[in-house]
């Protein structure tokens, strides 16, 4: 049990970062150049979690990060990696798909704590920018999610999953995919939802006073959680994962395909990105749910 | 006259009444008026325990007149003006609907209440009258004009029984009528449907309008009403999950008002501020305060771990459960952008740089402020963790109603055979997470450097000067106002609605007075008209 | 490359022979932490001068320094290396030794341009200063006027081995050793009430 | 014993004043006592008639059933309360002359089992209602009391009229023998007569659109005499007309049409009260509402609404004593019954009373006009009536408006004067109070008392 957990966990970590390098080869690639090395993202927290000082604010600020992270591992956790429900399905009996939602939010609320207690007000401004696109976002997903939990008559995420051995339901809802799909661009924080950052207007937002082992734990969280919304876009909508390739291939299709999206568009502001999501997934996603 | 029933329901109720009056009790408060708190316990009292409509009813307005007498120490007229409007005005609907089902049925004691020989018009009716009732008191769109106000401007203490218990009446006869007296066969379903789509909106539009407020106690009033909003939804379901978990979630909501209100009370003992625009940074003052205030919130989140989230997952599976898939996502966006007030709170008054020079002047608080506050914490901490600690007594009130208990009995499972989950092993692995992490942390070479100074932030290389303000909190959800939607409920409130409502009621007075102000001589032909009016009206 | 581009500062060689006693008693770990924090330089680009113009090639495709894992940050906290690319007027003085102070240690300076070294073209201005140096700790000067990105390069290339290899003493080690001579430094340009804040005393801090 | 002591003795009273003109006050509080003391006889005796000439046209009769031994005791009551609460006042005896003729005026109304004598004691009791008005002497006064005469003429002029017309047709006054004749007559002499009578009564009763002077008089009369108005002199003709009306046996249109009149009365005097300035004003458009009330419920002849309906006559008459001498406190202080006058002072008891009387009025539990008006309400229910269920209840919530408009003024307003209100007031008062909160706790026994006075009053006088 313990062991899975663990393994779990380094994979997510592994994982996170090597998807997170190869965004930012594909990136350059994009733009015209080499890019760094796969493993740059490794490296940074390695470098970042032994820096000699970092700036702490007393102990929410200290706090914070680690309640991010702890959302973050959480979340993995809570969701199985295969499908045959044997191995690697950590803590999901104990759960569902709804306490996984709310794990997810978790981890930005505690950090959101951290982040205001520095008195930085660029913090605070890029905690208000993500928040209000959590609006927008969560939206569009949910609607998704309940339309699977509702044609699916459960909760349970391994239900969810066994009962697409024949159809995925990207096939069986492709609107409701398509709908979650775009929010989940936004979880991601990529293009063109990644205004909560945005380092010309808000001075990097939340990480604006986050040095050293704090943004270390930052980076490292996003990593795992980038990983796991992935492997929770694969569990419910393409059936899973049967063995360890099949996980690296659908996490991986999933991942190509929004670094793809997230290159080609430029930043919505907070308003236009809510607005966007309110408008069009949204719609498509009650669309889709009046299909269910 | 006086007819009272002990029920498991009305123990419910009054149990919680109880608990927030006595850890009340321990509050300093300025205007303590023991007449008018007792005869309001009464009046509660005798609305829970009631076996006749009529005492309900008596209760309802002992309830309604004797807040009026709490509230009138602190608000101003208008505000005054219009809780008496709307709640005597519901009360009257109440009145009204006893008066019909009087007149249908021949009798006011519950257990003589048939309804099966009454035509469905007349149910209908009844129903819709009563369900004004409750909206009055629960505060559901449109009849929520009163309740920020009131809830605002009312003493600190008082805000926390008028959230925590008074709102609840509503729900409490909501369960009393329509699962027990009516029941769901006699009721019209379009009408229920309208119900569950009246409280979510109700619960959204007051999710945006609070997260619009720069005032403290306005802010948790409005979330008040997005609350009430979600139970009023669940409950027009109409089935035993959602009756479940509209119970918890009423428990839930009366504990996180109570610590959030008497918290916000007592930083306005201590700073009288109660803006967030002249509030804040006030965590390292108050930590203590701060830490029962992040408990609160994130059970008025519905965040895992804590009890907010227990109910909030009932009420969920409960709308799944009956295919309520568009109510869901709607009640969800709510709870979404709850996120937002929430934050909105914890950041105006505690985080963020001090807007006030006299904050290290503060005086520390009282020690009594934490007796409710520290006891809904370790509730709310206790229904997350250790949900079977209640789960029992929702069972009761449902068997007692004539349901069938659905919710499992576990001692930390909480859910039903449609979903659940165990809350020991979210906290528990929640809880070491974070305790490994900590270790790491505590273990890395990495040395801390404190700032001296709070202005010591990262201002792209500027000092900012001491009376900058760096405090965000009052422009916090001001983007909201730019997104299309949004911006249509914010810029519009039922104010005019009712304003005009007002002036026309003064201008027809303004006629009528007029008359009463003839002389003689045209009174004398007003009689001579009129009666030759009715002569020849006679005649012909 | 040119030796004559990049230039040590006056200390140079007493450092080289003090820190290869330190090189040689490097634990494995010790080395390994190195050659990640030379792998990972996160940069803020202070454009205090004409030089700024030549860093956006440097990050964008053209030269593409992210190759040798070199990211631009916005923020000083998140910082370890920052690039002072020409003149510092007084005004902008303040603001680079406030964002310098707020980096994390272990933390390097790049000094852009001729300016830094001794005021370059503005070597008469009443309202520049001549030698950064005076003011906070420096760990690569690039010189020229204006120096080409490639020298920028260079100049990240040649910190990067000195990091690795661990063969110079850091510009903020010296910062914190002689921190009174800086400080008196600052304070006769700058006034008091700009005085950096800082927590600890370094003067009794012992530094490995 | 004899019904004629209880017009008789405040009569003689008032007639022999000269012989005992310093000490008017404790005569008068001794007449009541003692009239109350002939009530208490009588109460076992219920009912009983009392013929002292049969010669038509100048029968006498009087009848003291349940519903006019109700009306009696009330009166009674009230009267004997006035005159206590006003023992104190040395200089103003000229009062008591007056409300000992009043008394006795309002008394016979109720007694008078015939047609004529309740012209003559319709007059009588009018007359000294016109001097009470312009008792204060001034001008508002004087312009009030004419004011009150012309229409008080005109209203005589109908009732006469109408009582002619009856005589003329029947040749007999008795109101049993009318009773039982009335339906002999032409249908078009029926309706005139009926509508002579409603002209008369209901400029008397107060009922829209024959109240118009209504607030004029009310304002310009003597706080304490306004009371008196309000709780006696309106409800002593409302009881004649309807007395008459359910001996004549009148067929439903004719009810039907009084029942909206007194709900459109009771809608416009709500409606006005809403933006009135002065608080005396607003007593007295509250004391029209629920004239109106009393209206459309005792025209429901409907056992339970009419008991419920005396009920709040009972009720009302407390409440507006109350409310009307807490209000005299008040201008005695202030010097001006306006609402920001009355938004001034402090007292903390005066301002318990004016609630409770509020509440009371409104109708709020566990006040007794809860009762009164659930009673109504039942009754309009069990006739099926939920019309006009909702129309009271609607009507209601305007009343809330203005009378909590007024505490929450006195409430949140700056204070300008204390006032100590004297040991006699206070105790009588609180009696008043706690005799509202008795019978909203306990009333079933004037329920019951009540519902065998509907009961007569709907029967009417039958012939004997």
């Amino acid at each position: 049990m313990f062991i899975d957990l663990l393994i779990m966990l380094v994979m997510a970590y592994g994982f996170g970062f090597l998807y997170y390098g190869l965004y930012r080869n594909i990136s350059a690639r994009v733009h015209g150049r080499f890019g760094p090395s796969l493993a740059q993202s490794f490296y940074d927290s390695i470098k970042l979690f032994t820096k000699d000082t970092s700036t702490d604010f007393g102990w929410m600020f200290f706090a914070g990060p680690i309640i991010m992270a702890s959302g973050a591992i959480l979340t993995v956790l809570f969701i199985p990696y295969f499908n045959h429900g044997e191995r690697l399905v950590g803590l999901s009996p104990y759960g569902n798909l709804i306490v996984v939602l709310y794990f997810m939010v978790l981890g930005p609320l505690g950090n959101a704590l951290g982040v205001g207690s520095h008195g930085n007000p660029f913090g605070a401004m890029g905690i208000t920018r993500g928040l209000t696109r959590l609006l927008g976002l969560e939206m569009p997903f949910y609607i998704a999610v309940v339309g699977l939990m509702i044609a699916n008559e459960s909760a349970d995420i391994g239900t969810i999953m066994a009962n697409q051995a024949e159809t995925y339901n990207i096939i069986a809802h492709p609107l409701l995919f398509i709908a979650a799909f775009i929010s989940f661009l936004g979880f991601l924080g990529k293009s063109p939802f990644d205004v909560v950052g945005a380092p010309q207007e808000v001075y990097s937002g939340p990480a604006v006073e986050f040095g050293g082992k704090f943004l270390a734990l930052a980076l490292s969280q996003s990593a795992i959680f980038s990983f796991a919304k992935l492997l929770l876009m694969v569990d419910l909508f393409l059936g899973g994962a049967d063995s360890l390739w099949d996980l690296i291939l659908k996490t991986f299709v999933l991942f190509v395909a929004s670094v793809f999206v997230g290159n080609v568009y430029g930043r919505f502001t907070t308003a236009q990105s809510v607005d966007f999501l309110l408008k069009v997934p949204t719609v498509i996603a009650i669309v889709g749910l009046l299909f269910v | 006259m006086f007819n009272f029933e002990i029920t498991a329901l009305g123990n419910m109720f009054f149990g919680l009444t109880v608990l927030v009056f006595v850890s009340l009790f321990f509050v300093p408060n300025k205007h303590r008026s023991v007449t008018l708190y007792s005869l309001l316990f009464a009046s509660l009292a005798c609305i829970f325990y009631a076996s006749d409509l009529i005492t309900l009813f008596i209760g309802w307005e002992i309830m309604g007149w004797s807040s009026y007498f709490l509230i009138a120490k602190t608000a101003d007229k208008q505000t005054l003006q219009k809780y008496i409007v709307f709640n005597i005005g519901g009360a009257f609907t109440l009145l009204g609907a006893i008066i019909l089902i009087y007149g249908a049925c021949g009798s006011f004691v519950y257990s003589e209440l048939d309804f099966s020989a009454v035509p469905s018009g007349q149910v209908t009716a009844i129903t819709i009258l009563l369900l004004l009732t409750l909206f009055v008191k629960s505060g559901i769109m449109p009849f929520h004009y009163w309740v920020v106000d009131s809830y605002s401007q009312s003493n600190d203490l008082f805000s926390a029984v008028l959230s925590a218990i008074i709102s609840k009446t509503g729900v409490f006869a909501f369960i009393l009528i329509f699962f027990q007296i009516i029941t769901v066969q006699y009721l019209q379903t379009p009408i229920l449907e309208v119900v569950a789509w009246l409280g979510v909106l109700t619960s959204i539009i007051a999710t945006f309008k609070a997260i619009n407020e720069d005032e403290a106690k306005r802010l948790l009033a409005y979330s008040s009403i997005a609350q009430v909003g979600y139970i009023v939804t669940i409950l027009s379901i109409m089935g035993s999950l959602s009756l479940e978990a509209a119970l918890y979630h009423t428990v839930i909501h009366t504990f996180v008002k109570l610590l959030l209100f008497i918290n916000v009370a007592a930083i306005i003992y201590v700073s009288k501020q109660h803006r967030f625009s002249t509030l804040g940074g006030l965590l390292y003052k108050y930590p203590l305060n701060f830490i029962l205030l992040v408990v609160g919130i994130i059970s008025l989140a519905g965040m895992p771990p804590l009890g907010g989230f227990s109910s909030k997952f009932l009420i969920y599976t409960a709308l799944l459960e009956e295919h309520k898939g568009l109510l869901l996502a709607a009640v969800l966006f709510s709870s979404a952008s709850a996120f937002l007030y929430c934050y909105k709170l914890v950041y105006g008054i505690y985080l963020g740089q001090p807007t006030n020079p006299k904050t290290e002047a503060y005086p520390r608080i009282p020690l009594r402020f934490y007796v409710p506050q520290i006891l809904g914490a370790v509730i709310l901490i206790t229904l997350g963790t250790i949900p079977g600690v209640i789960v029992p007594m929702f069972n009761g009130i449902l068997g007692s109603v004539g349901f069938e208990p659905v919710l499992y009995r576990g001692v930390f499972v909480l859910g039903s055979d449609f979903a659940s989950f165990n809350g020991g092993v979210v906290i528990g692995a929640f809880g070491l997470i974070f305790v490994l992490i900590l270790l790491f942390f505590v273990r890395l070479k990495n040395r801390s450097v404190k700032p001296k100074d709070r202005l010591d932030i990262s201002y792209c290389g500027e000092v900012p000067r001491a009376d900058v303000n760096l405090h965000y909190g009052y422009g916090m959800g001001r983007e909201l106002s730019r997104i299309g939607l949004i911006k249509m409920i914010l810029s519009r409130s039922s104010h005019a609605l009712w304003q005009r409502v007002s002036t026309l009621f003064g201008d027809l007075s303004g006629i009528t007075q007029k008359l009463y102000t003839l002389s003689a001589q045209n009174m004398g032909l007003v009689i001579f008209a009129f009666f030759t009016i009715l002569l020849y009206m006679g005649v012909k | 490359m040119q030796k004559g581009f990049v230039a040590y500062n006056n200390e140079q060689k007493s450092l080289e022979a003090e820190t290869e006693g330190i090189k040689n008693s490097q634990t494995l770990i010790q080395k390994a932490m190195n050659w990640f924090s030379a792998r990972s330089m996160f940069v803020v680009a202070y454009g205090t001068g004409c030089g700024a113009i030549e860093m956006p090639p440097v990050f964008t495709s053209r030269y593409d320094i992210e190759r040798l894992g070199v990211v631009g940050v916005a923020t000083p906290r998140q910082a370890d290396i920052m690039i002072v690319s020409g003149y510092c007027s007084l005004k902008t003085l303040r603001r680079v030794i406030r964002t310098y102070e707020q980096m994390s240690e272990p933390k390097y300076v790049i000094a852009l341009g001729s300016c830094t070294i001794n005021g370059g073209m503005y070597w008469d201005s009443y309202n520049t200063i001549k030698k950064l140096e005076e003011y906070i700790g420096v760990d690569m000067y690039v010189a020229g006027c204006m120096p080409r990105p490639e020298a920028l390069i260079e100049g990240f290339v040649k910190l990067q081995e000195s990091i690795r290899n661990n063969t110079i003493q850091p510009g903020y080690v010296k910062y914190r050793e002689d921190y009174a001579y800086y400080q008196a430094n600052q304070e006769k340009l700058l006034g008091k009430e700009t005085q950096p804040v800082y927590e600890e005393d370094y003067a009794g801090m012992n530094l490995s | 014993m004899s019904l004629v002591y209880f017009i008789a003795i405040p009569i003689l009273a008032s007639f022999l004043t000269p012989f005992y003109k310093n000490y008017l006050r404790f005569v008068s509080v001794l007449v009541n006592i003692l009239l109350a003391g002939f009530a208490a006889f009588f109460y076992s005796r219920l009912p009983l008639n009392e013929f002292i000439s049969l010669d038509s046209p100048l029968s006498i009769i009087f009848i003291l059933d349940y519903v006019s031994f109700f009306f009696v005791s009330l009166f009674i009551g009230v009267m004997l309360f006035f005159s206590l609460y006003s023992i104190k006042e040395k200089n103003n005896t000229a009062v008591f002359v007056v409300t000992n003729i009043f008394t006795s005026g309002a008394l016979g109304l109720i007694l008078s089992a015939d047609i004529f004598n309740i012209y003559i004691f319709f007059e009588i009791a009018s007359i000294s209602a016109y001097i009470l008005t312009g008792l204060n002497r001034d001008k508002v006064a004087y312009s009030g009391a004419i004011k009150y005469m012309i229409v008080g003429a005109v209203a005589s002029i109908f009732l006469l009229l109408g009582i002619m017309l009856m005589y003329l047709n029947l040749g007999y006054l008795t109101l049993s023998s009318i009773g039982a004749g009335f339906h002999t007559m032409d249908k078009g002499i029926q309706y005139l007569v009926l509508l002579s009578l409603f002209i008369g009564f209901g400029i008397k009763t107060e009922i829209l659109p024959l109240n118009f002077w209504v607030a004029d008089i009310y304002q310009a009369t003597p706080t304490k005499i306004a009371a008196l108005f309000s709780a006696v002199l309106s409800k002593a003709y409302l009881f004649v007309f309807f007395h008459i009306l359910y001996t004549l046996k009148v067929d439903a249109p004719a009810l039907l049409f009084l029942t909206a009149i007194g709900l459109l009365s009771f809608a416009v005097a709500e409606l006005s009260a809403l933006r009135s300035k002065d608080v005396k004003r607003i007593f007295a458009y509250s004391t029209l509402g629920q004239l109106g009330v009393l209206f459309l419920a005792l025209s429901s002849a409907n056992v339970v609404v009419v008991s419920g309906a005396l009920f709040l006559i009972l009720v009302h008459s407390i409440s507006k004593l109350m409310l009307f001498f807490s209000l005299d406190l008040v201008e005695k202080k202030m010097h001006s019954t306006r609402v920001e006058a009355f938004a001034g002072f402090r007292s903390a008891f005066l301002f318990t009373i004016f609630a409770i009387g509020f509440l009371s009025l409104l109708g709020i539990p566990p006040f007794a006009g809860f009762i009164a008006k659930l009673t109504i309400l039942k009754g309009f229910a069990s006739m099926g009536a939920y019309g006009i269920v909702g129309a009271i209840l609607a009507i209601s919530l305007v009343e809330a408006t203005y009378f909590f408009r007024l505490l929450s003024a006195n409430q949140r307003s700056k204070k300008t004067a204390e006032i100590k209100v004297p040991l006699l007031q206070k105790i009588m008062l609180s009696l008043l109070a706690l005799a509202i909160l008795y019978l909203g706790l306990f009333p079933q026994g004037l329920l019951d008392f009540c519902t065998d006075a509907a009961q007569t009053l709907i029967q009417g006088v039958i012939h004997v």
